[in-house]
């Protein structure tokens, strides 16, 4: 039925059985509308946020999906700029990802406030010292980057081709690709840091704050080194996902060791000075805050092993995976690397989000948790259903694998 | 047929600024007669010689009296003075029922903005048509227009559909208030104005 | 020519369009005005424009009578403080400006069915042929009446006693709980009915303290201020801010106040502190004795539990440092003691000879009555009315409320048929438990009258002016009275038709008397009575905020004293029996804690739920507080929803541990009902007053209960 | 036209935690003058709006030797204020004029970064559209505007008091305002006088030597924010509970 708009040379299932694929996310994405709305008519009421956990599940959403999405930029800055031209492969893919993720946070950061339909005044009246006004600026236009690059990619869909105007459009968008590439790159550096500053400024929560370089604390790099150590680990693990369920193989083995190898090495410099910084930090930045380290553990579920779980399991762990040759040739170690570094990124977000609220600073407040409400959940549920669709609709009519048609022949 | 489509996009521009700059600004305000005529010309003429703080006061503890309550009016107008018909309905309306007149108040602040007339009066010596315009000369109320959205009366972003101003006392913004204070080296933050 | 519409063409159109929209003002303005709209949502309430004045007058919201400065805008009050200078009001009297606009506030009579979400609209003049009806049954022979005043002493509390003089079974009576209702005991032991006396609480040196709030306002002494001369001694199971704040504080277990009164009495005679011999005649004096010799400082101490040496320190002060004045119960929320613990209380009274004395309890002239000499029907303690004998309840809740267990009310209504009748101006509190309530003027819409507090030691009066004008629907309570009179054909001759009227002719008669002055609120300023050349001038004196005081007079007329008031036994075993009965494990002495300002009202302000429900400060109604060691021992942890069982029956409620709270005891919040905070609930809702069943004593100060799962 | 210029002051408050009894007159005052509006059903301590919230803690021992203290804690009004530069459109700046720290509704995008900035919970989210019993938004104060919901809001030292004394010294002709003037709410409504109010500037004033004596301190001074929020207590147990170095409480309480 909508053959002529798949790309030539590729095998994809019956509409039929892609509808059938995309009808329960539509579902899951139909309830998260529902939650979305109430959220904005009603107000933040709906959510279990409170005054003390003032960011909840939303801006852990925000903060992972945004590493994750680190992906793209990473991959963009080692093929463009790096010319590591085997990444082509998954260049597309990467992108679409990116979209994905970044479109997402929006979306959420939109619910999150509680008044979105002013949130044009950070550009009108910006504060130029707060790291969300950098996070916003940065994320705005590194959005627009990503729907730029995106462009092209749907241009190149059977039918758009054959508009003329269109491929000649693509054509020079092509062309601006190292630009667009390193302007991304700019940007996501900066933001990624901006969204560890975020934290690490937090002169009034010692569980966040961080001593620093110039305006810089330590989690202004923490961030940037472990979203790009963990985005190519993400593209390598979607991929392979998307391979599994397609039935399809997409890029050449070579390219998942290739990710694999940056993403190890990355990984094993973010675990050695994430190892320091918390060492320092409990040690020297801590105390000196007039608070005994010993009381941001004390309080469960958020006990030490929090601390070694995401440093050793989620993070050590993987990194000696994607370091060993041997192991990188095996798509199930791979597979296992990939899952644990995705989960470290995500744990480290959902610590500075959650546990840094949670410790009280005033000795007379107590030790609060926070639960989501289901109106969160669902509009969490809402971005990852919004994800998939998309990424299955890009993956269905665009040609985000280009090694895929070659790979077909063998 | 080369220019036809340069003529649907000047087509499709020319309809857009139409909308923009015509139908819009008409849309955005929503008119409202005055409930009374009210000539600040008679009153202020040589004949009466009234000025504006006869009616328009401030307080001991520096509160702006704002508009005359009835009892203002009354002494002189238990009778017509004239012979408008305008004056004649104060007095039958209003003035013999003891009923006071709700006025449209066109330079009235947002609810979230303090403004004291004591400090800009009083200590820097400011006319009151340095931001009221001559309004205390006019020989009729024009009529008020509110924002359908904001319920703002226009006079809050002057009369020009761009918001620019053209004559100093129009438009009443945030940037108004504080371009003077800059210019008048007063140190300022949030809360000199916002409550 | 044929004119096709490509897609290209909607395109370029599309295309101009946007350029178009983009260099005119209207996305731009549009942006802005949205904002602005949301900073300026119609449903967003606009505070009052108006003229801003200040006007004075009188919390009329418990009966301490503060004055009260109030900033108008447009004529309506925005904020209230204390009129006078270094003084403060409440949250209640902070918040009584909302009381007119309370959700809860009644606007028309109305009949209520338990178990109905709504009441039904009546006409006043349904109830008062149905009251008629009632008080015409009840003199054939079918029960009692009875008024329960709220707020005893008022011109209308008069009126009520004129009212119901010719009915032979008819009484009226204190609601229960009300502050000064134990010192009802001391007029038995006094034999002082028709008499009225006071505390001089400011010139005595030491105050010994069964649980009353001293340090919180109560009896009106400032003893922050009197920090120097007072010396306070607190007997208390709770850690209340009295009891902190007291130079002494004796932590006696609930219900072991009387062993701990009559182990003082055991030490003072023992070590011969006090001098009896004026007291040997009086009736039951010797076995007043042989009761206190039971209690020897070592028994009573393993009684309460505490230390011996606090129960001889304690009698030693108070015996060295006098005058001394002891006072029982009083505890908002909880109600009296019972009348044998507050006779073994009062006892030390007498025993320290602490009556007719500056410092002491002395004798005040009463308020004149506003009205004529005729007889009146005669005043009674609720629990001297006989079970099941009641017929016609009437609640004046018109000044305030009272903090207490319907189940009070409830036992004394014949089975054979009863009909309750509530004038308040609210529909919570004892209005929401009758079977009709009637809308009467709430504070600053009417004239209230504030007489003479319970401690005071002189007579005294105040009138809070109003300062709202009265919303339609509101009955006058006099007036309700004369309707009652016409219809049922009972005698109420006089002048008087409503409530105002009947002040001025108190007001009238104080100024005839001419004695005592007016106290101004601003200045303290003080004028003699007799310099005031007509009564109009004394009233709106009294209208302008000022209070009237008597001259004092610290001599009381020769009386009887009988010790213990004729309990006999009981006095002897009550202490026992609050620790000798077996009782199962597990079993906590539950023991409710309410606060003095919310205690007085049947409705309170809805932004009290800064303190009752947005903050921790003061737990919501339904939160128990106990022991952590008490709660370990019981497997439960804080925060955790259990079932409080007492005999009257269950309810859940939500945990909060206190190292502050004695082992033993579970401390019941007894908070606003959500009624009474403005939420639109079911009219007369079971609260956890409902689970303190009062004993024989009809006390409900400490109950046994249980704390189970689920 | 002279300069506008006027003068600089820094208002600090002192408060005497041994006069405290935890009354909460402080609070309701507060509310009333502030238009807080009353909780929705729904709301509890974890989304109520209380400007000046008074915590309640204790010295940790066993009945009867326990003891408690009452916390009453507002914004501190920071010398060097966390919540100021997170502001990402600012909402949030230092009056020069008084020192108080703004937040200014109307500006606010509801991001709620600066409440997490803030290490006092002294910033409040309006969870809730602002509503009043029917008839009760005529006893609102014309002085202070109301909050809108999705907005964060907090105390600023009754600031609609100190407009008010700035326009009555103007009317006089005067550029400073009279100290008597200018009392907070919650100062006024105290019942044991255990607030005192004043220009930290100004060394002749009480709370200039209240905030210099032996026994006083801030909360949290260790985080350098340098609050002008004072407390002062001769019981060093409860100067203890000014620094969070060891864990007191161990109630959890879970939402949700």
């Amino acid at each position: 039925m909508d053959s002529s708009l798949i790309l030539r040379g590729v095998r994809r299932c019956s509409t039929k059985r892609f509808l059938a694929w995309l009808a329960p996310w539509a579902v899951m994405a139909g309830i998260g509308v529902f939650a979305i709305g109430l959220c904005l008519v009603k107000g933040l009421n709906q959510t279990n946020m409170d005054n003390r956990f003032a960011f909840g599940l939303w801006i852990f959403l925000d903060l992972a999906v945004i590493a994750l999405g680190a992906g793209a930029f990473f991959t963009g800055f080692l093929l463009y700029i790096l010319r590591r031209d085997e990444l082509r492969a998954v260049i597309n893919s990467a992108v679409v990802l990116g979209f994905i993720c970044y479109s997402g946070a929006v979306l959420v950061l939109a619910v999150d406030v509680g008044q979105p339909l002013r949130a044009w005044f950070t550009f009108w009246h910006p504060n130029v010292h707060s790291m969300l006004t950098e996070v916003t600026f940065c994320i705005t236009v590194y959005l627009t980057v990503l729907a730029i690059e995106y462009l092209p990619i749907v241009l190149k869909n059977r039918q758009l081709r054959k508009v003329p105007s269109f491929l000649v459009f693509e054509g020079e968008l092509h062309k601006l690709m190292p630009v667009l590439a390193a302007v991304g790159t700019f940007l996501s550096f900066f933001h990624q840091g901006s969204l560890g500053g975020l934290y690490g400024v937090l002169q009034g929560r010692p569980f966040a704050f961080r001593d620093g370089f110039a305006i810089w604390p330590t989690t202004f790099f923490l961030f940037i080194l472990s979203a790009i150590a963990t985005g190519p680990a993400f593209v390598l693990l979607t991929t392979s996902i998307v391979s599994k369920i397609s039935g399809a193989r997409l890029v050449r083995h070579g390219v998942y060791e290739l990710l694999a190898k940056i993403s190890g090495w990355l990984l094993i410099i973010y675990v050695g000075l994430k190892s320091v910084d918390t060492i320092v930090w409990l040690n020297q930045t801590a105390p000196r805050s007039g608070i005994n380290p010993s009381q941001f553990y004390a309080w469960q579920p958020f006990g030490t092993w929090v601390l070694i779980v995401e440093i050793v399991l989620l993070g050590l762990v993987p990194a000696l995976i994607f370091m060993s040759p041997a192991r990188r040739r095996s798509l199930p170690w791979l597979l296992t690397g990939s899952v644990l570094a995705c989960l470290g990124v995500a744990l480290n977000r959902l610590v500075m989000t959650i546990q840094t609220l949670a410790v009280p600073t005033l000795k007379f407040e107590p030790f609060m948790t926070y639960w989501p409400s289901w109106q969160e959940v669902a509009t969490f549920l809402f971005v990852i259903a919004y994800g998939v669709i998309l990424y299955s609709l890009s993956f269905r009519y665009l040609r985000l694998f280009p090694q895929e048609r070659e790979m077909q022949k063998y | 047929m080369p220019n036809r489509g340069w003529m649907t996009f000047v087509v499709g521009l020319g309809s857009a600024l139409a909308l923009g700059w015509v139908a819009f600004p008409r849309l955005q305000y929503r008119t409202i007669e005055q409930p009374l005529q009210f000539s600040h010309k008679v009153h202020t003429s040589e004949a009466v010689g009234m000025t504006c703080e006869d009616c328009h006061s401030l307080g001991d503890d520096g509160r702006f009296t704002g508009l005359p309550s009835m009892a203002t009016c009354e002494p002189c107008h238990t009778e017509p003075q004239g012979q408008t018909a305008e004056e004649k309905r104060f007095v039958d309306e209003y003035v013999a029922k003891g009923r006071e007149i709700e006025w449209l108040v066109y330079a009235r602040q947002p609810e979230n903005v303090y403004f004291s007339h004591a400090p800009h009066v009083g200590l820097a010596g400011i006319a009151c048509a340095r931001c009221h315009g001559p309004h205390g000369g006019t020989d009729r109320l024009r009529p008020y227009q509110e924002n359908r959205l904001s319920s703002y009366s226009r006079d809050i972003w002057g009369p020009s559909p761009t918001r620019l101003r053209r004559a100093e006392w129009q438009g009443m913004k945030m940037t108004d208030c504080s371009s003077c204070h800059d210019a008048h080296g007063v140190r300022q933050s949030c809360l000199t104005c916002h409550k | 020519m044929k004119f096709n519409v490509t897609r290209r063409d909607v395109l370029r159109f599309a295309g101009g369009a946007a350029i178009g929209t983009a260099l005119s003002p209207m996305p731009w303005n549009l942006t802005d005005d949205l904002a602005i709209w949301t900073q300026n949502w119609s449903w967003i309430p606009k505070p009052p424009k108006g003229e801003r004045a200040t006007r004075t007058t009188v919390c009329a919201l418990c009966p301490a009578g503060c004055p009260v400065e109030a900033r108008c805008i447009g004529g309506l009050p925005v904020a209230l403080r204390a009129a006078n200078d270094g003084a403060a009001l409440c949250p209640l009297g902070m918040t009584g400006h909302h009381l007119p606009h309370h959700p809860n506030r009644l606007t028309g009579a109305v009949g209520i069915t338990r178990g109905e979400r709504r009441p039904a609209a009546v006409t006043t003049d349904m109830v008062v042929r149905e009251t008629a009806r009632a008080i015409r049954s009840a003199r054939a022979g079918a029960g009692s009446v009875v008024v329960l005043d709220t707020r005893p002493g008022r011109s209308g509390s008069w009126a009520w006693r004129r009212l119901l003089a010719g009915i032979d079974s008819a009484v009226v009576a204190a609601a229960p709980g009300l502050e000064g209702a134990s010192l009802a005991s001391l007029d038995t032991m006094l034999d002082a009915r028709s008499q009225s006396f006071g505390l001089d609480l400011r010139n005595a040196r030491t105050i010994l303290s069964f649980g009353a709030p001293v340090a919180e306002g109560w009896g009106q002494l400032d003893l922050a201020a009197a920090r120097e001369s007072v010396r306070l001694v607190q007997v208390e199971p709770m850690r209340s801010r009295t009891a902190e704040s007291a130079d002494r504080w004796l932590p006696a277990r609930p219900g072991t106040e009387a062993a701990v009164a009559l182990a003082i009495a055991n030490v003072l005679l023992a070590e011969g502190l006090v001098d009896t011999t004026a007291l040997s005649g009086t009736d039951e004096f010797d076995s007043y004795l042989s009761v206190i010799a039971g209690f020897s400082p070592d028994r009573a101490a393993a009684i309460a539990g505490l230390a011996p040496d606090e129960i001889f320190a304690t009698a030693r002060e108070l015996a060295s440092s006098g005058p001394s004045i002891v006072v029982a119960g009083e505890q908002p929320g909880g109600g009296p003691l019972g009348r044998p613990a507050e006779t073994a209380i009062f006892g030390l009274n007498l025993l320290l000879g602490n009556v007719d004395r500056e410092g002491g309890i002395v004798g005040r002239t009463p308020l004149p009555a506003p009205g004529d000499d005729a007889p009146l029907t005669p005043l009674a303690r609720l629990d001297e009315i006989p079970d099941h004998s009641v017929a016609l309840v009437i609640i004046d809740a018109s000044a305030g409320d009272g903090v207490y267990p319907w189940s009070l009310v409830a036992r004394k209504l014949s089975p054979k048929g009863s009909l309750v009748v509530a004038l308040s101006p609210f529909l919570s509190g004892s209005a929401a438990r009758a079977n009709f309530a009637v809308p009467t003027p709430p504070y600053l819409e009417t004239i209230h009258e504030l007489p003479t507090s319970f401690a005071e030691p002189v007579a005294s009066i105040a009138l809070s002016a109003p300062l709202l004008p009265t919303r339609s629907g509101a009955v006058d309570p006099v007036a309700f009275m004369r309707s009652i009179a016409r219809a049922a054909g009972l005698d109420l001759a006089g002048e008087w038709a409503t409530t105002e009227s009947l002040i001025r002719e108190r007001v009238a008669r104080i100024h005839r008397a001419g004695s005592g002055t007016v106290t101004s609120p601003a200045d303290g300023s003080a004028t003699l009575v007799a310099e005031l050349s007509t009564s109009d001038e004394l009233w709106d004196a009294l209208l302008a905020g000022g209070r009237w005081s008597a001259a004092p007079s610290n001599t009381m007329p020769p009386r009887t004293m009988r010790i213990t008031g004729g309990l006999g036994t009981a006095l002897g075993e009550l202490p026992t029996r609050a620790t000798a009965t077996p009782r199962p494990t597990g079993t906590l002495t539950l023991v409710p804690r309410a606060t003095r300002d919310t205690s007085a009202s049947a409705a309170v302000s809805p932004v009290l739920t800064k303190l009752y429900q947005e903050s921790g400060l003061r737990g919501s109604t339904g939160t128990a507080v106990l022991n952590p060691r008490t709660a370990a021992s019981l497997g439960f942890a804080a925060g955790r929803n259990v079932r409080l069982l007492t005999a009257a029956g269950a309810m859940r409620v939500a945990l909060m541990l206190d190292e502050g709270v004695m082992p033993g005891v579970v401390e019941i919040v007894v908070a606003p009902e959500r009624s009474a905070l403005g939420e639109k609930t079911a009219p007369g809702a079971r609260t956890v007053l409902d689970l303190l069943t009062p004993g024989n004593e009809q006390t409900w100060s400490a109950v046994d209960a249980q704390l189970l799962e689920g | 036209m002279e300069s506008a210029e006027t003068t600089r002051a820094r208002f600090a408050m002192v408060i005497d935690l041994d006069r405290c009894n935890g009354c909460g007159a402080c609070a309701t005052a507060c509310a009333v003058e502030n238009n807080v509006p009353p909780a929705r059903p729904s709301a509890n301590e974890r989304t109520g709006l209380t400007w000046q919230r008074v915590y309640r803690a204790s010295n940790g021992r066993q009945f009867p030797e326990n003891r408690s203290v009452y916390f009453p804690v507002s914004c501190q009004q920071c010398e060097h204020p966390p919540c100021v530069s997170v502001c990402p459109q600012n909402a949030v700046d230092v009056s020069p004029e008084t020192g108080v720290v703004s937040q200014i509704p109307v500006r606010c995008l509801g991001c709620r970064y600066c409440m997490t900035a803030c290490p006092y919970h002294a910033r409040y989210f309006n969870w809730f559209d602002p509503k009043w019993p029917d008839g009760m938004e005529t006893t609102l104060n014309p002085d202070v505007s109301v909050r809108m919901r999705g907005v964060v809001e907090k105390c600023n030292f009754c600031h609609s008091r100190w407009q008010a004394a700035k326009a009555k010294a103007a009317a006089a002709g005067k550029r400073d305002l009279d100290p008597a003037d200018y009392v907070p709410a919650c100062v006024e409504a105290c019942p044991e006088k255990a607030i005192v109010f004043g220009n930290l500037d100004d060394p002749r004033s009480g709370v200039a030597k209240s905030a210099k004596s032996a026994n006083a301190f801030r909360l949290l001074e260790k985080l350098g924010t340098e609050p002008k929020v004072f407390y002062r207590s001769d019981r060093a147990w409860v100067r203890r509970l000014a620094d969070a170095d060891v864990a007191v409480q161990e109630k959890e309480a879970t939402r949700g």
